[in-house]
Protein backbone atom coordinates (compact mmCIF):
# COMPACT_ATOMS: atom_id res chain seq x y z
CA UNK A 1 0.00 0.00 0.00
CA UNK A 2 1.41 3.35 -0.99
CA UNK A 3 -0.20 6.59 0.14
CA UNK A 4 0.21 10.37 -1.86
CA UNK A 5 -0.61 13.12 -0.48
CA UNK A 6 -2.20 16.46 -2.17
CA UNK A 7 -3.79 19.79 -1.01
CA UNK A 8 -6.74 20.82 -3.09
CA UNK A 9 -8.23 24.13 -1.77
CA UNK A 10 -7.28 23.37 1.83
CA UNK A 11 -8.68 20.30 1.82
CA UNK A 12 -5.92 17.23 2.12
CA UNK A 13 -6.07 14.49 -0.05
CA UNK A 14 -4.90 10.74 0.24
CA UNK A 15 -5.04 8.69 -2.66
CA UNK A 16 -4.44 5.13 -1.43
CA UNK A 17 -3.06 2.96 -3.60
CA UNK A 18 -3.06 -0.96 -3.03
CA UNK A 19 -3.88 -3.34 -0.42
CA UNK A 20 -5.39 -2.01 3.20
CA UNK A 21 -5.44 -5.40 4.82
CA UNK A 22 -4.09 -6.44 8.19
CA UNK A 23 -0.79 -6.23 8.58
CA UNK A 24 -0.77 -3.96 5.41
CA UNK A 25 -1.14 -0.12 5.18
CA UNK A 26 -3.09 -0.05 8.59
CA UNK A 27 0.08 1.71 9.95
CA UNK A 28 0.61 3.63 7.17
CA UNK A 29 -3.06 5.31 7.48
CA UNK A 30 -3.05 6.31 11.03
CA UNK A 31 0.86 7.18 10.63
CA UNK A 32 -0.32 9.59 7.58
CA UNK A 33 -3.75 10.79 9.70
CA UNK A 34 -1.79 11.27 12.60
CA UNK A 35 0.99 13.73 11.06
CA UNK A 36 -1.79 15.40 9.15
CA UNK A 37 -3.65 16.29 11.99
CA UNK A 38 -0.32 17.22 14.03
CA UNK A 39 -0.06 20.10 11.39
CA UNK A 40 -3.54 21.26 11.64
CA UNK A 41 -4.99 19.57 8.03
CA UNK A 42 -8.24 18.83 9.86
CA UNK A 43 -10.21 18.46 6.06
CA UNK A 44 -9.27 14.78 5.06
CA UNK A 45 -11.07 13.55 1.77
CA UNK A 46 -9.29 9.70 1.30
CA UNK A 47 -9.44 8.74 -2.32
CA UNK A 48 -10.19 4.70 -2.33
CA UNK A 49 -10.14 4.63 -5.93
CA UNK A 50 -7.05 2.64 -6.28
CA UNK A 51 -7.59 0.34 -3.61
CA UNK A 52 -7.39 -3.04 -5.09
CA UNK A 53 -8.86 -4.74 -1.79
CA UNK A 54 -9.61 -3.89 1.46
CA UNK A 55 -10.77 -6.64 4.34
CA UNK A 56 -12.56 -6.04 8.32
CA UNK A 57 -9.12 -4.80 9.43
CA UNK A 58 -8.74 -1.99 6.17
CA UNK A 59 -12.78 -1.56 7.46
CA UNK A 60 -11.76 -0.35 10.75
CA UNK A 61 -8.87 1.65 9.23
CA UNK A 62 -11.74 3.81 7.43
CA UNK A 63 -13.57 3.76 10.59
CA UNK A 64 -10.43 4.80 13.01
CA UNK A 65 -9.35 7.46 10.68
CA UNK A 66 -12.81 8.47 10.87
CA UNK A 67 -13.33 8.65 14.38
CA UNK A 68 -9.34 10.17 14.93
CA UNK A 69 -10.11 13.32 12.72
CA UNK A 70 -13.53 13.66 13.81
CA UNK A 71 -12.67 13.64 17.75
CA UNK A 72 -10.27 16.66 16.68
CA UNK A 73 -12.91 18.72 15.43
CA UNK A 74 -12.00 17.77 11.87
CA UNK A 75 -13.49 16.63 8.62
CA UNK A 76 -13.02 12.71 7.08
CA UNK A 77 -14.99 12.27 3.68
CA UNK A 78 -14.36 9.36 1.53
CA UNK A 79 -13.90 9.62 -2.50
CA UNK A 80 -14.57 6.57 -5.43
CA UNK A 81 -15.60 4.18 -3.01
CA UNK A 82 -15.04 0.68 -5.28
CA UNK A 83 -18.22 -1.31 -5.47
CA UNK A 84 -16.90 -4.14 -3.28
CA UNK A 85 -15.79 -1.41 -0.36
CA UNK A 86 -19.05 0.24 -0.87
CA UNK A 87 -20.92 -3.65 -0.42
CA UNK A 88 -18.70 -4.12 2.69
CA UNK A 89 -19.68 -0.79 4.34
CA UNK A 90 -23.25 -1.36 3.61
CA UNK A 91 -23.65 -4.83 5.21
CA UNK A 92 -21.57 -3.34 8.48
CA UNK A 93 -24.33 -0.08 8.03
CA UNK A 94 -21.04 2.13 7.70
CA UNK A 95 -22.23 3.56 4.51
CA UNK A 96 -24.43 6.44 6.59
CA UNK A 97 -21.79 7.18 8.97
CA UNK A 98 -19.08 8.42 6.01
CA UNK A 99 -20.10 10.83 3.58
CA UNK A 100 -18.66 9.86 0.18
CA UNK A 101 -17.97 11.27 -3.12
CA UNK A 102 -17.97 9.75 -6.67
CA UNK A 103 -16.62 13.37 -7.89
CA UNK A 104 -13.95 14.59 -6.60
CA UNK A 105 -14.17 18.85 -7.46
CA UNK A 106 -17.79 18.25 -5.38
CA UNK A 107 -16.13 16.36 -2.46
CA UNK A 108 -13.72 18.96 -2.11
CA UNK A 109 -16.19 21.83 -2.40
CA UNK A 110 -18.60 19.63 0.01
CA UNK A 111 -16.34 20.91 2.96
CA UNK A 112 -17.01 23.89 4.72
CA UNK B 1 -10.89 -18.55 -44.14
CA UNK B 2 -10.37 -19.56 -40.55
CA UNK B 3 -12.20 -22.52 -39.88
CA UNK B 4 -11.77 -22.91 -36.33
CA UNK B 5 -11.55 -26.25 -34.33
CA UNK B 6 -12.88 -25.99 -30.65
CA UNK B 7 -12.09 -28.83 -28.44
CA UNK B 8 -12.74 -29.20 -25.39
CA UNK B 9 -10.65 -26.95 -22.92
CA UNK B 10 -12.37 -28.26 -19.72
CA UNK B 11 -9.85 -31.46 -19.45
CA UNK B 12 -8.69 -29.75 -16.38
CA UNK B 13 -11.97 -29.68 -14.29
CA UNK B 14 -12.08 -31.36 -11.14
CA UNK B 15 -13.92 -34.57 -9.84
CA UNK B 16 -13.65 -33.65 -6.56
CA UNK B 17 -11.79 -31.08 -5.16
CA UNK B 18 -10.08 -32.20 -1.72
CA UNK B 19 -6.69 -30.17 -0.90
CA UNK B 20 -5.01 -28.98 2.20
CA UNK B 21 -2.38 -26.59 2.67
CA UNK B 22 -0.60 -25.84 6.06
CA UNK B 23 2.19 -23.12 6.75
CA UNK B 24 3.23 -20.77 9.85
CA UNK B 25 1.71 -18.65 11.47
CA UNK B 26 2.22 -15.05 8.81
CA UNK B 27 0.07 -12.60 7.31
CA UNK B 28 2.29 -13.31 4.37
CA UNK B 29 0.58 -15.90 3.34
CA UNK B 30 -2.72 -14.56 3.02
CA UNK B 31 -2.47 -13.63 -0.68
CA UNK B 32 -1.23 -17.08 -1.28
CA UNK B 33 -4.31 -18.34 0.50
CA UNK B 34 -6.41 -16.30 -1.40
CA UNK B 35 -5.31 -16.88 -4.67
CA UNK B 36 -5.70 -20.97 -4.22
CA UNK B 37 -9.10 -20.47 -2.49
CA UNK B 38 -10.04 -18.33 -5.66
CA UNK B 39 -8.59 -21.39 -7.96
CA UNK B 40 -10.75 -24.34 -6.29
CA UNK B 41 -13.66 -22.38 -5.81
CA UNK B 42 -13.53 -21.52 -9.56
CA UNK B 43 -13.04 -24.95 -10.13
CA UNK B 44 -15.61 -25.80 -8.38
CA UNK B 45 -18.17 -23.40 -10.12
CA UNK B 46 -18.75 -20.26 -8.42
CA UNK B 47 -18.92 -17.03 -10.28
CA UNK B 48 -15.91 -14.34 -9.88
CA UNK B 49 -17.98 -12.61 -7.37
CA UNK B 50 -18.71 -14.90 -5.58
CA UNK B 51 -15.43 -16.40 -5.32
CA UNK B 52 -14.45 -13.07 -4.09
CA UNK B 53 -16.58 -12.74 -1.42
CA UNK B 54 -15.97 -16.86 -0.64
CA UNK B 55 -12.09 -15.82 -0.52
CA UNK B 56 -12.99 -12.85 1.45
CA UNK B 57 -14.04 -15.14 4.39
CA UNK B 58 -11.42 -17.26 4.29
CA UNK B 59 -8.57 -14.23 4.34
CA UNK B 60 -10.35 -13.39 7.47
CA UNK B 61 -10.64 -17.24 9.24
CA UNK B 62 -7.29 -17.72 8.52
CA UNK B 63 -5.94 -13.90 9.72
CA UNK B 64 -8.19 -14.73 13.16
CA UNK B 65 -6.31 -18.34 13.11
CA UNK B 66 -3.15 -15.94 12.94
CA UNK B 67 -3.24 -13.84 14.88
CA UNK B 68 -6.31 -14.72 17.82
CA UNK B 69 -5.72 -18.70 17.80
CA UNK B 70 -1.81 -18.81 17.24
CA UNK B 71 -1.11 -15.41 18.41
CA UNK B 72 1.51 -14.44 15.81
CA UNK B 73 3.58 -17.50 16.93
CA UNK B 74 5.38 -18.18 13.50
CA UNK B 75 6.11 -21.66 14.63
CA UNK B 76 2.52 -22.40 15.39
CA UNK B 77 0.67 -23.70 12.22
CA UNK B 78 -2.30 -22.55 10.56
CA UNK B 79 -4.41 -25.46 8.33
CA UNK B 80 -7.06 -24.97 5.76
CA UNK B 81 -8.95 -27.92 3.92
CA UNK B 82 -10.88 -27.35 1.16
CA UNK B 83 -13.36 -30.23 0.14
CA UNK B 84 -15.95 -29.99 -2.85
CA UNK B 85 -18.92 -32.05 -3.45
CA UNK B 86 -21.25 -31.40 -6.33
CA UNK B 87 -23.21 -28.36 -4.76
CA UNK B 88 -20.97 -27.13 -1.74
CA UNK B 89 -17.43 -26.44 -1.11
CA UNK B 90 -16.59 -26.96 2.21
CA UNK B 91 -13.42 -25.06 3.43
CA UNK B 92 -12.00 -26.01 7.33
CA UNK B 93 -9.33 -23.46 9.11
CA UNK B 94 -7.70 -25.05 11.77
CA UNK B 95 -5.49 -23.49 14.36
CA UNK B 96 -3.23 -24.39 17.60
CA UNK B 97 -4.82 -21.81 19.77
CA UNK B 98 -7.31 -21.96 22.47
CA UNK B 99 -10.64 -21.08 20.93
CA UNK B 100 -13.09 -18.77 21.73
CA UNK B 101 -16.39 -18.26 23.02
CA UNK B 102 -18.82 -17.00 20.94
CA UNK B 103 -21.41 -15.78 22.28
CA UNK B 104 -18.99 -13.16 24.06
CA UNK B 105 -17.65 -11.76 20.76
CA UNK B 106 -19.67 -8.19 20.03
CA UNK B 107 -22.40 -7.62 17.23
CA UNK B 108 -20.28 -4.88 14.83
CA UNK B 109 -24.26 -3.80 14.25
CA UNK B 110 -24.84 -2.57 17.50
CA UNK B 111 -24.76 0.98 18.05
CA UNK B 112 -22.52 1.28 20.29
CA UNK B 113 -19.95 -1.05 18.50
CA UNK B 114 -20.52 1.04 14.81
CA UNK B 115 -17.52 3.07 15.77
CA UNK B 116 -15.43 0.33 17.13
CA UNK B 117 -12.03 -0.48 14.90
CA UNK B 118 -12.58 -4.21 14.89
CA UNK B 119 -14.90 -6.71 15.36
CA UNK B 120 -15.88 -7.48 11.96
CA UNK B 121 -14.12 -10.81 10.42
CA UNK B 122 -16.35 -13.22 11.83
CA UNK B 123 -19.12 -10.91 11.15
CA UNK B 124 -18.37 -11.05 7.51
CA UNK B 125 -17.69 -14.78 7.43
CA UNK B 126 -21.21 -15.27 8.88
CA UNK B 127 -22.56 -13.00 6.03
CA UNK B 128 -20.62 -14.49 2.79
CA UNK B 129 -20.86 -18.08 3.77
CA UNK B 130 -23.84 -20.40 3.93
CA UNK B 131 -22.92 -22.18 7.51
CA UNK B 132 -20.10 -21.30 10.10
CA UNK B 133 -19.18 -23.04 12.96
CA UNK B 134 -16.33 -23.63 15.37
CA UNK B 135 -15.45 -26.75 16.89
CA UNK B 136 -12.44 -27.72 18.85
CA UNK B 137 -10.15 -29.96 17.52
CA UNK B 138 -9.46 -33.71 19.84
CA UNK B 139 -5.77 -32.79 19.86
CA UNK B 140 -6.33 -29.07 20.95
CA UNK B 141 -6.49 -26.37 18.46
CA UNK B 142 -9.66 -24.65 16.67
CA UNK B 143 -11.34 -25.67 13.83
CA UNK B 144 -13.85 -22.83 11.98
CA UNK B 145 -15.91 -24.60 9.47
CA UNK B 146 -16.90 -22.54 6.31
CA UNK B 147 -19.92 -23.94 3.97
CA UNK B 148 -20.78 -22.24 0.56
CA UNK B 149 -23.73 -24.19 -1.62
CA UNK B 150 -23.47 -23.33 -5.41
CA UNK B 151 -26.15 -21.73 -7.10
CA UNK B 152 -27.45 -20.14 -3.58
CA UNK B 153 -27.47 -16.27 -3.48
CA UNK B 154 -26.92 -14.12 -0.37
CA UNK B 155 -25.95 -11.05 0.31
CA UNK B 156 -23.39 -9.52 -1.58
CA UNK B 157 -23.55 -11.88 -4.65
CA UNK B 158 -26.20 -9.55 -6.28
CA UNK B 159 -23.61 -6.80 -6.81
CA UNK B 160 -21.45 -6.91 -10.21
CA UNK B 161 -17.58 -6.93 -10.10
CA UNK B 162 -15.78 -3.17 -9.61
CA UNK C 1 1.71 19.28 -5.73
CA UNK C 2 1.93 15.73 -4.78
CA UNK C 3 4.04 15.20 -2.15
CA UNK C 4 4.54 11.15 -2.18
CA UNK C 5 4.82 9.53 0.81
CA UNK C 6 5.60 6.18 -0.01
CA UNK C 7 5.75 3.77 3.22
CA UNK C 8 7.15 0.12 3.20
CA UNK C 9 5.04 -2.12 1.35
CA UNK C 10 7.08 -5.13 2.15
CA UNK C 11 5.29 -6.04 5.73
CA UNK C 12 3.79 -8.81 4.25
CA UNK C 13 7.81 -10.46 3.24
CA UNK C 14 8.12 -14.25 4.69
CA UNK C 15 10.35 -14.90 7.36
CA UNK C 16 11.16 -18.81 6.43
CA UNK C 17 8.72 -19.83 4.13
CA UNK C 18 7.24 -23.29 4.99
CA UNK C 19 3.94 -24.45 3.48
CA UNK C 20 2.76 -28.32 2.82
CA UNK C 21 0.16 -29.03 0.38
CA UNK C 22 -1.38 -32.33 -0.68
CA UNK C 23 -4.22 -33.32 -2.68
CA UNK C 24 -5.52 -35.71 -4.73
CA UNK C 25 -3.90 -37.11 -7.83
CA UNK C 26 -5.14 -35.40 -10.45
CA UNK C 27 -3.95 -32.85 -13.63
CA UNK C 28 -6.53 -30.13 -12.83
CA UNK C 29 -4.31 -29.25 -9.56
CA UNK C 30 -1.34 -28.58 -11.51
CA UNK C 31 -1.81 -24.47 -12.48
CA UNK C 32 -2.82 -24.65 -8.80
CA UNK C 33 0.70 -25.79 -7.75
CA UNK C 34 2.00 -23.99 -10.55
CA UNK C 35 0.44 -20.36 -8.88
CA UNK C 36 1.65 -21.57 -5.46
CA UNK C 37 4.89 -22.06 -6.64
CA UNK C 38 5.50 -18.80 -8.16
CA UNK C 39 4.03 -17.01 -5.01
CA UNK C 40 6.40 -18.83 -2.66
CA UNK C 41 9.98 -18.63 -4.94
CA UNK C 42 8.61 -14.78 -5.53
CA UNK C 43 8.30 -14.59 -1.73
CA UNK C 44 11.46 -15.92 -1.04
CA UNK C 45 13.12 -13.82 -3.65
CA UNK C 46 13.80 -15.47 -7.06
CA UNK C 47 13.77 -13.60 -10.81
CA UNK C 48 10.33 -13.90 -12.56
CA UNK C 49 12.46 -15.62 -14.98
CA UNK C 50 13.90 -18.50 -12.18
CA UNK C 51 10.78 -18.62 -11.12
CA UNK C 52 9.39 -19.85 -14.51
CA UNK C 53 11.92 -22.64 -14.35
CA UNK C 54 11.58 -23.59 -11.08
CA UNK C 55 7.58 -23.98 -11.18
CA UNK C 56 8.28 -25.88 -14.46
CA UNK C 57 10.14 -28.18 -12.61
CA UNK C 58 7.49 -28.88 -9.86
CA UNK C 59 4.85 -29.26 -12.55
CA UNK C 60 7.05 -32.31 -14.07
CA UNK C 61 7.65 -33.41 -10.54
CA UNK C 62 3.84 -33.36 -9.85
CA UNK C 63 3.09 -34.93 -13.59
CA UNK C 64 5.07 -37.58 -12.49
CA UNK C 65 3.79 -38.21 -9.14
CA UNK C 66 0.77 -38.24 -10.57
CA UNK C 67 0.55 -40.29 -13.58
CA UNK C 68 3.34 -42.82 -12.90
CA UNK C 69 3.55 -43.04 -8.89
CA UNK C 70 -0.30 -42.56 -8.36
CA UNK C 71 -1.11 -44.28 -11.71
CA UNK C 72 -4.07 -41.51 -11.90
CA UNK C 73 -5.53 -42.87 -8.69
CA UNK C 74 -7.58 -39.88 -7.51
CA UNK C 75 -7.39 -41.52 -4.32
CA UNK C 76 -3.55 -41.40 -3.92
CA UNK C 77 -1.99 -37.88 -2.26
CA UNK C 78 0.50 -36.05 -4.31
CA UNK C 79 2.36 -33.59 -1.13
CA UNK C 80 4.13 -30.68 -1.94
CA UNK C 81 5.97 -29.35 0.86
CA UNK C 82 8.11 -25.89 0.39
CA UNK C 83 11.06 -24.68 2.58
CA UNK C 84 13.07 -21.77 2.39
CA UNK C 85 16.29 -20.66 3.82
CA UNK C 86 18.06 -17.74 3.51
CA UNK C 87 20.03 -18.99 0.85
CA UNK C 88 17.47 -21.73 -1.02
CA UNK C 89 14.23 -22.87 -1.92
CA UNK C 90 14.18 -26.67 -1.18
CA UNK C 91 11.10 -28.23 -2.61
CA UNK C 92 10.25 -32.24 -1.72
CA UNK C 93 7.68 -33.50 -3.98
CA UNK C 94 5.62 -36.72 -2.27
CA UNK C 95 3.74 -39.59 -3.95
CA UNK C 96 2.23 -42.92 -3.16
CA UNK C 97 3.37 -45.23 -5.64
CA UNK C 98 6.63 -47.83 -5.64
CA UNK C 99 9.43 -45.62 -7.24
CA UNK C 100 11.56 -46.38 -10.10
CA UNK C 101 15.22 -47.41 -10.82
CA UNK C 102 16.11 -43.86 -12.18
CA UNK C 103 19.17 -45.93 -13.58
CA UNK C 104 16.54 -47.46 -16.00
CA UNK C 105 15.82 -43.54 -17.32
CA UNK C 106 16.64 -43.24 -20.77
CA UNK C 107 18.82 -40.17 -21.62
CA UNK C 108 16.33 -37.84 -23.94
CA UNK C 109 20.02 -36.37 -25.66
CA UNK C 110 21.01 -39.55 -26.74
CA UNK C 111 20.42 -39.55 -30.64
CA UNK C 112 18.35 -42.89 -30.32
CA UNK C 113 15.93 -41.04 -28.34
CA UNK C 114 15.68 -37.68 -30.15
CA UNK C 115 12.71 -37.99 -31.25
CA UNK C 116 10.47 -40.00 -28.56
CA UNK C 117 7.66 -38.34 -27.73
CA UNK C 118 8.05 -38.86 -23.87
CA UNK C 119 10.76 -38.67 -21.27
CA UNK C 120 11.77 -35.39 -21.44
CA UNK C 121 10.20 -34.55 -17.71
CA UNK C 122 13.23 -35.63 -15.05
CA UNK C 123 15.62 -34.44 -17.23
CA UNK C 124 14.11 -30.57 -17.42
CA UNK C 125 13.99 -30.98 -13.59
CA UNK C 126 17.85 -31.25 -13.76
CA UNK C 127 18.11 -29.22 -16.15
CA UNK C 128 16.49 -25.84 -14.00
CA UNK C 129 16.71 -27.62 -10.05
CA UNK C 130 20.78 -27.35 -8.37
CA UNK C 131 20.06 -30.20 -6.99
CA UNK C 132 17.83 -33.69 -7.38
CA UNK C 133 17.24 -36.51 -5.85
CA UNK C 134 14.85 -39.25 -5.01
CA UNK C 135 14.04 -41.36 -2.08
CA UNK C 136 11.93 -44.10 -0.98
CA UNK C 137 9.47 -42.55 2.18
CA UNK C 138 9.79 -44.99 5.48
CA UNK C 139 5.79 -45.34 5.26
CA UNK C 140 6.10 -46.39 1.47
CA UNK C 141 6.08 -44.49 -1.85
CA UNK C 142 8.39 -41.96 -3.47
CA UNK C 143 9.70 -38.43 -2.51
CA UNK C 144 11.66 -36.24 -4.89
CA UNK C 145 13.97 -33.93 -4.02
CA UNK C 146 14.51 -30.45 -5.32
CA UNK C 147 16.94 -27.71 -4.43
CA UNK C 148 17.42 -24.26 -6.01
CA UNK C 149 19.72 -21.87 -4.75
CA UNK C 150 19.19 -17.83 -4.82
CA UNK C 151 21.68 -16.05 -7.26
CA UNK C 152 23.26 -18.71 -8.84
CA UNK C 153 22.97 -18.83 -12.75
CA UNK C 154 21.85 -22.05 -14.40
CA UNK C 155 21.17 -23.14 -17.87
CA UNK C 156 18.18 -21.13 -19.12
CA UNK C 157 17.98 -18.54 -16.61
CA UNK C 158 20.39 -16.12 -19.53
CA UNK C 159 17.12 -15.52 -21.20
CA UNK C 160 14.73 -12.97 -20.78
CA UNK C 161 10.78 -13.51 -20.59
CA UNK C 162 8.57 -14.01 -23.66
CA UNK D 1 -6.49 -25.68 -25.38
CA UNK D 2 -7.59 -24.56 -28.96
CA UNK D 3 -6.32 -24.59 -32.61
CA UNK D 4 -7.13 -22.81 -35.51
CA UNK D 5 -6.90 -23.87 -38.94
CA UNK D 6 -6.00 -22.08 -42.15
CA UNK D 7 -5.19 -23.12 -45.52
CA UNK D 8 -2.42 -20.90 -46.87
CA UNK D 9 -1.47 -21.29 -50.69
CA UNK D 10 -1.47 -25.41 -49.93
CA UNK D 11 -0.03 -24.81 -46.57
CA UNK D 12 -1.74 -25.54 -43.69
CA UNK D 13 -1.36 -23.47 -40.92
CA UNK D 14 -2.55 -24.34 -37.51
CA UNK D 15 -2.66 -21.49 -34.60
CA UNK D 16 -2.20 -23.16 -31.22
CA UNK D 17 -4.24 -21.15 -28.54
CA UNK D 18 -3.44 -21.80 -24.90
CA UNK D 19 -1.38 -24.56 -22.56
CA UNK D 20 0.25 -27.55 -24.11
CA UNK D 21 0.57 -29.56 -21.59
CA UNK D 22 -0.26 -32.87 -19.64
CA UNK D 23 -3.97 -33.82 -19.97
CA UNK D 24 -4.14 -30.77 -21.61
CA UNK D 25 -3.89 -30.09 -25.57
CA UNK D 26 -2.36 -32.91 -26.52
CA UNK D 27 -5.01 -35.21 -27.69
CA UNK D 28 -6.01 -31.77 -29.72
CA UNK D 29 -2.62 -32.17 -31.59
CA UNK D 30 -2.52 -35.74 -32.01
CA UNK D 31 -6.40 -35.43 -33.22
CA UNK D 32 -5.92 -32.78 -35.52
CA UNK D 33 -2.54 -34.32 -37.29
CA UNK D 34 -4.27 -37.51 -37.99
CA UNK D 35 -7.35 -35.73 -39.79
CA UNK D 36 -5.02 -33.52 -41.51
CA UNK D 37 -3.20 -36.72 -42.83
CA UNK D 38 -6.15 -38.78 -43.52
CA UNK D 39 -7.62 -35.76 -46.15
CA UNK D 40 -3.75 -35.58 -47.76
CA UNK D 41 -2.88 -32.15 -46.00
CA UNK D 42 0.85 -32.67 -45.75
CA UNK D 43 1.99 -29.67 -45.42
CA UNK D 44 1.68 -28.58 -41.86
CA UNK D 45 2.81 -25.14 -40.60
CA UNK D 46 2.34 -25.02 -36.39
CA UNK D 47 2.41 -21.37 -35.13
CA UNK D 48 2.76 -21.06 -31.44
CA UNK D 49 2.90 -17.77 -30.91
CA UNK D 50 -0.05 -17.28 -28.81
CA UNK D 51 0.91 -20.39 -26.87
CA UNK D 52 0.55 -19.45 -23.32
CA UNK D 53 2.67 -22.56 -21.82
CA UNK D 54 4.85 -25.88 -22.61
CA UNK D 55 5.77 -28.83 -20.24
CA UNK D 56 7.72 -31.71 -21.42
CA UNK D 57 4.41 -33.54 -22.80
CA UNK D 58 4.13 -30.23 -24.84
CA UNK D 59 7.17 -30.53 -26.41
CA UNK D 60 6.91 -34.52 -26.94
CA UNK D 61 3.65 -33.71 -28.84
CA UNK D 62 5.34 -31.49 -31.32
CA UNK D 63 8.31 -34.43 -31.27
CA UNK D 64 5.30 -36.80 -32.42
CA UNK D 65 4.05 -34.56 -34.51
CA UNK D 66 6.69 -34.26 -36.45
CA UNK D 67 7.32 -37.65 -36.42
CA UNK D 68 3.94 -38.44 -37.23
CA UNK D 69 3.70 -36.23 -39.96
CA UNK D 70 7.17 -36.85 -41.69
CA UNK D 71 6.83 -40.66 -41.70
CA UNK D 72 3.70 -40.06 -43.89
CA UNK D 73 6.20 -38.31 -46.60
CA UNK D 74 4.25 -34.68 -45.43
CA UNK D 75 6.45 -31.65 -43.92
CA UNK D 76 6.08 -29.93 -40.29
CA UNK D 77 7.50 -26.72 -39.65
CA UNK D 78 6.99 -24.22 -36.49
CA UNK D 79 6.04 -20.73 -36.87
CA UNK D 80 6.74 -18.23 -33.97
CA UNK D 81 8.17 -20.37 -31.03
CA UNK D 82 8.25 -18.27 -27.97
CA UNK D 83 11.31 -17.84 -26.16
CA UNK D 84 10.52 -20.29 -23.18
CA UNK D 85 9.91 -22.49 -26.15
CA UNK D 86 13.35 -21.71 -28.05
CA UNK D 87 14.85 -22.49 -24.96
CA UNK D 88 13.22 -26.07 -24.14
CA UNK D 89 13.56 -26.96 -27.96
CA UNK D 90 17.32 -25.73 -27.17
CA UNK D 91 18.28 -27.62 -24.07
CA UNK D 92 16.58 -31.15 -25.31
CA UNK D 93 18.69 -30.56 -28.99
CA UNK D 94 15.49 -30.72 -30.98
CA UNK D 95 16.32 -26.96 -32.16
CA UNK D 96 17.86 -28.07 -35.51
CA UNK D 97 15.50 -31.24 -35.45
CA UNK D 98 12.25 -28.22 -36.22
CA UNK D 99 12.65 -26.26 -38.88
CA UNK D 100 11.25 -23.08 -37.16
CA UNK D 101 10.37 -19.26 -38.57
CA UNK D 102 9.56 -16.13 -37.12
CA UNK D 103 7.63 -14.77 -40.17
CA UNK D 104 4.91 -16.34 -41.85
CA UNK D 105 5.19 -15.68 -45.10
CA UNK D 106 8.65 -16.96 -45.11
CA UNK D 107 7.77 -20.10 -43.23
CA UNK D 108 4.78 -20.39 -46.27
CA UNK D 109 7.06 -20.02 -49.02
CA UNK D 110 10.16 -22.85 -47.30
CA UNK D 111 6.93 -26.03 -47.97
CA UNK D 112 8.24 -27.18 -51.40
N1 LIG E 1 -9.28 -18.39 15.63
C1 LIG E 1 -9.60 -17.71 16.75
N2 LIG E 1 -9.04 -18.01 17.94
C2 LIG E 1 -9.35 -17.33 19.07
N3 LIG E 1 -10.22 -16.29 19.08
C3 LIG E 1 -10.81 -15.94 17.94
C4 LIG E 1 -10.53 -16.61 16.71
N4 LIG E 1 -11.29 -16.02 15.74
C5 LIG E 1 -11.97 -15.03 16.34
N5 LIG E 1 -11.69 -14.96 17.65
C6 LIG E 1 -12.27 -14.02 18.64
O1 LIG E 1 -13.40 -13.41 18.07
C7 LIG E 1 -13.23 -11.99 18.09
C8 LIG E 1 -13.91 -11.36 16.88
O2 LIG E 1 -13.18 -11.67 15.71
P1 LIG E 1 -13.40 -10.78 14.44
O3 LIG E 1 -14.85 -10.63 14.22
O4 LIG E 1 -12.61 -11.37 13.34
O5 LIG E 1 -12.84 -9.35 14.81
P2 LIG E 1 -11.34 -8.89 15.16
O6 LIG E 1 -10.42 -9.94 14.65
O7 LIG E 1 -11.22 -7.59 14.47
O8 LIG E 1 -11.29 -8.77 16.65
C9 LIG E 1 -11.74 -11.75 18.15
O9 LIG E 1 -11.43 -10.50 18.71
C10 LIG E 1 -11.29 -12.92 19.00
O10 LIG E 1 -11.45 -12.63 20.36
N1 LIG F 1 7.14 -40.34 -9.32
C1 LIG F 1 7.50 -41.39 -10.10
N2 LIG F 1 7.12 -42.65 -9.78
C2 LIG F 1 7.46 -43.72 -10.56
N3 LIG F 1 8.20 -43.59 -11.69
C3 LIG F 1 8.60 -42.36 -12.07
C4 LIG F 1 8.29 -41.21 -11.30
N4 LIG F 1 8.83 -40.13 -11.92
C5 LIG F 1 9.45 -40.60 -13.01
N5 LIG F 1 9.32 -41.94 -13.12
C6 LIG F 1 9.88 -42.82 -14.18
O1 LIG F 1 10.84 -42.10 -14.89
C7 LIG F 1 10.53 -42.08 -16.28
C8 LIG F 1 10.98 -40.79 -16.92
O2 LIG F 1 10.17 -39.72 -16.48
P1 LIG F 1 10.12 -38.38 -17.31
O3 LIG F 1 11.50 -37.98 -17.62
O4 LIG F 1 9.29 -37.41 -16.57
O5 LIG F 1 9.43 -38.78 -18.69
P2 LIG F 1 7.94 -39.29 -18.97
O6 LIG F 1 7.09 -38.90 -17.80
O7 LIG F 1 7.58 -38.55 -20.23
O8 LIG F 1 8.05 -40.77 -19.16
C9 LIG F 1 9.04 -42.29 -16.32
O9 LIG F 1 8.62 -42.85 -17.57
C10 LIG F 1 8.82 -43.26 -15.17
O10 LIG F 1 9.12 -44.56 -15.54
Amino acid sequence: MTIDTRSVNGVTVLDLHGKVTIGEGSREVRETIRELLKNENKNILMNLGDVSYVDSAGIGELVSSYTTVTNQGGQFKLLNLTKKIRELLAITKLLTVFDSFDDETAAVGSFS
Amino acid sequence: MGEEIRKDNQVHSLGKADLHLSFGSQFGYLDLVQEVCDSISRMVGFDEDTRYWICLSIRESVSNAIQHGNKMDENKKVGIQFESFPDRLVILVQDEGEGFDESQVRDPLDPKNLLKPGGRGVFFVRSFMDEVGFEPLPGGGLQMRMEKRLNHKKQGEEENDN
